[in-house]
């Protein structure tokens, strides 16, 4: 039962909400990874759905990715539609082969007969105080292979819509939920249909430049927005939610509508969605632009012990910063 | 604390029920099949053997990318589909076209990925035969998910998953054996152990006693059976198909047999093994081993041996009809299976060939 | 064909030399180590258990970031570390903060993991101690080709690999310890089975007789031990690590123990088991069990308990010292390491932050 | 003893005389994986070497990559310079733990105590008509992982100089040789020293656009290069040589030069290198450029079976059509 009022509810209390309604709602839905049964996994996002759903929908696997979603797989050829938890993103490293090799070319290789609805959650990204291999922002590692959807949600409200739609999606998703966002709490009415997966939306309207981000990065825009706001500079926010397939559309109108444009992500810049996201914004909106696109991303290193991550992070100082090197002479 | 352990170790030596002389040979606990079984086993491996032949034959007239022969290990190809039921499933590897072809698969959709058309031809949902795997052992846990879901929903399913010797040291395939035996799943794991993966020799992918002594390390029984007898792989086969159908979980069986010809056509075996060592080999020929006890208990006559012959020669027919026949590559399977719903960047890049292709067509 | 498979399966019965009362139990082919060994045994297990105490407290008061326990696992964690010797080298996972001191590392710089100041605080080349890994069972590779190398230059060195009993699943410690079989490299694999993976049981990791039965399967050596007994420790991996340096190839060792307390301080065990099923592992606490039959020996009087304890005190006060010392973070080490020489770019990325931190100063 | 002599060779000769130079050079370089020992490789790269330095210095594994290159780490971390081969491409994905999780981060984990030189040979990318999982092009994933290099000759001078100093290198190169390139042969001096990794060069002189192309890629820029100036149009080949560490100041240089760039790559373009050449290029050049920076790439599509890579692959007449596209009119 989704509740009809709006309600304030954590990233993670959206997520376990969709869990739930798409097992009540589908006998076909399964959930297995570690720690996901009893425990209700590290970050409790499976919370009760043993209990509600019994052991052969939601439940512990031995310790390895390669055979959760090896299994995963197997069962999705077979009439199932599997939902399977990483613990943290480098841990589903294990797993690449099995992803790449099948998860995104299952349908391909059959030419539609044999498909794979398959949800990987991944609790990914940084901020949170944690150890090294916790921290990781590994999107371009999926976004640059052909097969897989890459979703990435930045609110309670869209991390629900989104997962639901990942469940029903024919194709395997590769859903990225952003740690650090899962206590943080907004209103969210989940009975409200989200955008599909595939649509950007403009967070906040701006005319004088367009932040791009998606994921842990788009409060942080948000924030920079709100910043910039205060010194009568007015910026739009677009948040991508869907990596893979790209709404070139949403993006690039956003760029044209202001000219000038930041993107914003956690993970290392090079050779990464950030990049893509420059390259295909120039590429399509050379002519209005009145500076090259800028990058406030993380640097090429690394993900940072948590001592110094905060100097790793994109922050509304080094976001700040970028926008002020718009070469707003030209203007 | 040690569960009873004994039940979980192969047997010292392979099982065989025919010796390479065509005799049969008593063995405790494991009975001859019956000689209809026997009979048919026969056909099909006349049918396995005359595949590879014709496979062979294909690829050195540019018919055929690549291929890589199961000749001298038919008796596997044909024992472990022989002993499936309709429901039950096969995952294959790119050695077993001559299993996937005993299964009932049209041998030219059989042979798509090899011929290089696409990467794979017949279709999975309508024959329960997953496509054939290339990235080594990694099918062995899809087989596992097939068998486990079947499982969830009661269905009788079993999974028949192959792999060869050099396999077994990936790290999937002790994951699949291991996710298999907790969730006591019904897959029969069966190793084609042919001694060799490409050039590297068994004593360089393990130590064990042998590759069945795995099996214990995951609580799934296991054993030995002798590759180039059939009936004792039909019987040994299918004894683990029973006991993986009625709940008692996976199994696993090593198949002790040889790989005889190249790796593939590509490969150059003078380079790592002799000629000496392969030799010995030739004379336990699966076909000639069976043909022999057959005809020694009066149960192959010229009549069907002429019969089978024939048979098989029809399926090489129609293997050099379908593939000596040109088809034509459409270019927009390039784009229109990525996703259900092409991405509007995907239709962007079909444009572009599409284009491309008018533009080659007017010059 | 099998090689003779018998002494490559572990006992039925994990080995035990001093039972949960403290006396002797009779073993044949196991001795008692000597006095010495367990009095020095005794001093470590003191200040094994004085290190989780502590560093448990520090986690309390936010001077560690997190906090996997080996309180339980003390004998372990010293018996491992005690049969090794100088040149040798030890490979610990997340949960052996107190072998890896216990091996002479720094406490301090031990915990720089934990603590969250870089990823890693000892130097390991000088201590022959690997970081601490925590992408499980990936470290058990490293091992492998450390003592790989040692074993191509002749020299003597014996690797000790530790890993759980939920690491056990991963692909990797299948490759490790099938590599380590096939090259016969000097490798003791030490699998700490303390029940748990997190919330996840050990039925729900395997459904072998016990995890030293996968031994066989690479040809590996096993044998099985009380986990919580530091007597039969010593002696099993003394003598597992005496067989390696002799050449006889890599062993595998299972110690059967318990994770009495949460997987990390941010877990709740609350949710997937009952104190009840915790209890009865509290008596079988290691050091009571040897200081019992230490007292009985008459190895083990007061003067020498109040001597251990100071030492473990001053342990914990070298801790408390170094974890409540501020340490200043240098912005530079981000971009210092990840190359030999820092590319163009991170050398731009450095300047960047140069100068966020220079304004900030100026602010 | 390499030739004074410039030689016709191939790049599979060229690459066997550096791994057989470098042994024969220095007793702590050792070579295995899958059928190198007695086989000499299933390309024939590592022929001869067992011969030459015996069992213990080029041998055959156990078929398991993450085998592998977990056990090129631990001897790397001992004193040793391993040099590894992953049979094709996408046989390199089970070992994608190690590469990201260890190869890629012990030196930073250690801050520069335990250092790993050790090279991951991987034969890579296609047009050589080889069945699904034989033709990946996969430098994206590793291009994004901070600490590795990331390199991919074009001709055999290159293949032995940079291969020489890949194993030379105190830290991880990831090493991409073309497939299709393996028995092209070309003049080589092996004696001559190479541009060190990290390097562009440029292949041919041009002015009026800059193609940017490495690996495969490069003779079909050149050819298509060759094509335009029959056409009257004077292209520019820029060869990156290294990807990671990237020539900003060459690639930049010569873009400034002509005005004009297209990137041309075999891998799929989204998130990919050639995203990123297209970004920062456009970063550092904005003002230079006289039209948006255009892309070559495969598409977005798993690597096509045999009949249909041509198709797929960069040609002469798509790079043509690229820049036909690049906004003469403005010119
Ligand atoms: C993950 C992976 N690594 C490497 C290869 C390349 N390769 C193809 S077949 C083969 C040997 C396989 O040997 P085995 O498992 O014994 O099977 P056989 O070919 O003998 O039937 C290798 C190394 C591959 N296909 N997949
Ligand atoms: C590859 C990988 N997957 C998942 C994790 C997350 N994780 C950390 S500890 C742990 C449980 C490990 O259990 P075990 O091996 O028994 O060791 P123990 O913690 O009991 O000492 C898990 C799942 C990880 N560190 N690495
Ligand atoms: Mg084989
Ligand atoms: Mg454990």
């Amino acid at each position: 039962m989704t509740s009809v009022v709006p309600e304030k509810m954590t990233m993670a209390n959206a997520l376990n909400r969709a869990l739930r309604d798409a097992m009540r709602a589908d006998e076909s839905v399964v959930m297995f990874g570690e720690d996901v049964g009893a425990l209700g996994g590290v970050f409790r996002i499976t919370d009760g759905l043993t209990a509600e759903f019994g052991e052969q929908r939601c439940f512990d696997t031995p310790l390895a990715e390669a055979g959760i979603l090896g299994m995963a797989i197997g069962m999705a050829m077979n009439g199932m539609r599997p939902i399977v938890e990483m613990q943290f993103d480098a841990f589903a490293y294990p797993a690449f082969e099995q992803l790449i090799s099948h998860a995104a070319k299952m349908r391909n290789r059959t030419r539609g007969r044999v498909t794979l609805p398959l949800v990987i959650r991944i609790p990914y990204a940084g901020g949170i105080g944690g150890v090294e291999h916790h921290c990781d922002s590994s999107e371009a590692y999926y976004a640059h292979t052909p097969g897989l959807h890459v979703v990435a949600p930045s609110d309670p409200a869209d991390a629900y819509g989104l997962l639901r739609a990942a469940i029903e999606s024919p194709d395997p998703v590769v859903f990225l939920e952003p740690k650090k966002l899962y206590f943080s709490r907004s209103e969210a009415d989940l009975t409200l249909p989200v955008p599909p997966i595939g649509t950007a939306v403009v967070r906040r309207p701006g005319t004088d430049a367009t932040l791009i981000a998606y994921g842990p990065a788009v409060p942080i825009a948000l924030e920079a927005a709100e910043a910039a706001a205060q010194e009568g500079r007015s910026l739009q926010v677009v948040d991508l939610r869907s990596i893979v397939p790209f709404d070139d559309e949403t993006v690039c109108a956003a760029v044209r509508s202001t000219g000038r444009a930041v993107v914003v992500a956690e993970a290392a810049g090079f050779a990464s969605v950030s990049a893509e996201v420059v390259a295909r914004v120039t590429e399509r909106c050379f002519h209005s632009l009145h500076a090259p696109i800028r990058r406030v991303t993380g640097f090429d290193i690394p993900y940072p012990p948590p001592k110094l991550e905060h100097l790793h992070l994109p922050s509304v100082d080094r976001i700040l910063d970028a926008v002020d090197e718009l070469q707003w002479e030209y203007a | 604390m040690t569960r009873d352990a004994a039940h979980l170790l192969p047997s010292t030596e392979p099982v065989t029920l025919i010796d390479s002389d065509g005799h049969p040979v008593p063995h405790v606990g494991h009975d001859m099949p019956d000689p209809q079984a026997l009979v048919s086993a026969y056909a099909a491996l006349i049918a396995a053997r005359r595949f590879n032949d014709q496979a062979n034959a294909l690829v050195r007239q540019g018919r055929l990318a690549v291929y890589p022969s199961s000749h001298g290990q038919e008796a596997c190809q044909v024992a472990c589909v022989q002993v499936l039921g309709d429901g039950d499933w096969l995952f294959p590897t790119y050695r077993d076209s001559a299993a996937i072809v005993a299964r009932g698969v049209d041998p030219v959709e059989a042979l798509t990925l090899l011929r290089g058309d696409w990467h794979s031809g017949y279709d999975p949902q309508t024959t329960n035969v997953a496509p054939q795997a290339t990235p080594l052992a990694t099918h062995l846990l899809h087989a596992v998910g097939v068998a486990h879901a079947a499982r969830l929903r009661g269905e009788p399913t079993v999974v028949m998953a192959l792999c060869g010797d050099g396999a077994t040291s990936e790290g999937d395939f002790h994951e699949a054996l291991n996710f298999a035996a907790v969730f006591r799943t019904p897959v029969v794991f069966f190793i084609q152990n042919n001694e060799y993966a490409i050039s590297v020799p068994l004593a360089r992918q393990t130590a064990a006693p042998s590759l069945a002594h795995k099996g214990i390390g995951y609580g799934v029984p296991s054993e030995r059976v002798d590759g180039n007898d059939v009936a004792a792989l039909l019987t040994v086969l299918g004894d683990a198909v029973s006991r993986a159908r009625a709940g008692e979980g996976p199994q696993l069986i090593e198949a002790h047999t040889y790989r005889v010809q190249a790796h593939t056509n590509a490969d150059d075996p003078r380079r790592y093994r002799s000629e000496d060592e392969v030799t010995p080999w030739l004379s336990r020929d699966p076909i000639t081993r069976l043909s022999d006890y057959l005809a020694e208990q009066g149960l192959l006559d010229d009549e069907r041996v002429a019969a089978c012959a024939a048979d098989a020669e029809q399926l090489a027919e129609r293997m050099r009809a379908g593939l000596n026949a040109e088809t034509a590559a459409d270019y927009r399977d390039l784009f229109a299976h990525v996703y259900a719903v092409p991405t509007s960047q995907l239709r962007e890049q079909q444009a572009l060939v599409a284009d491309e292709l008018s533009r080659e067509e007017v010059r």
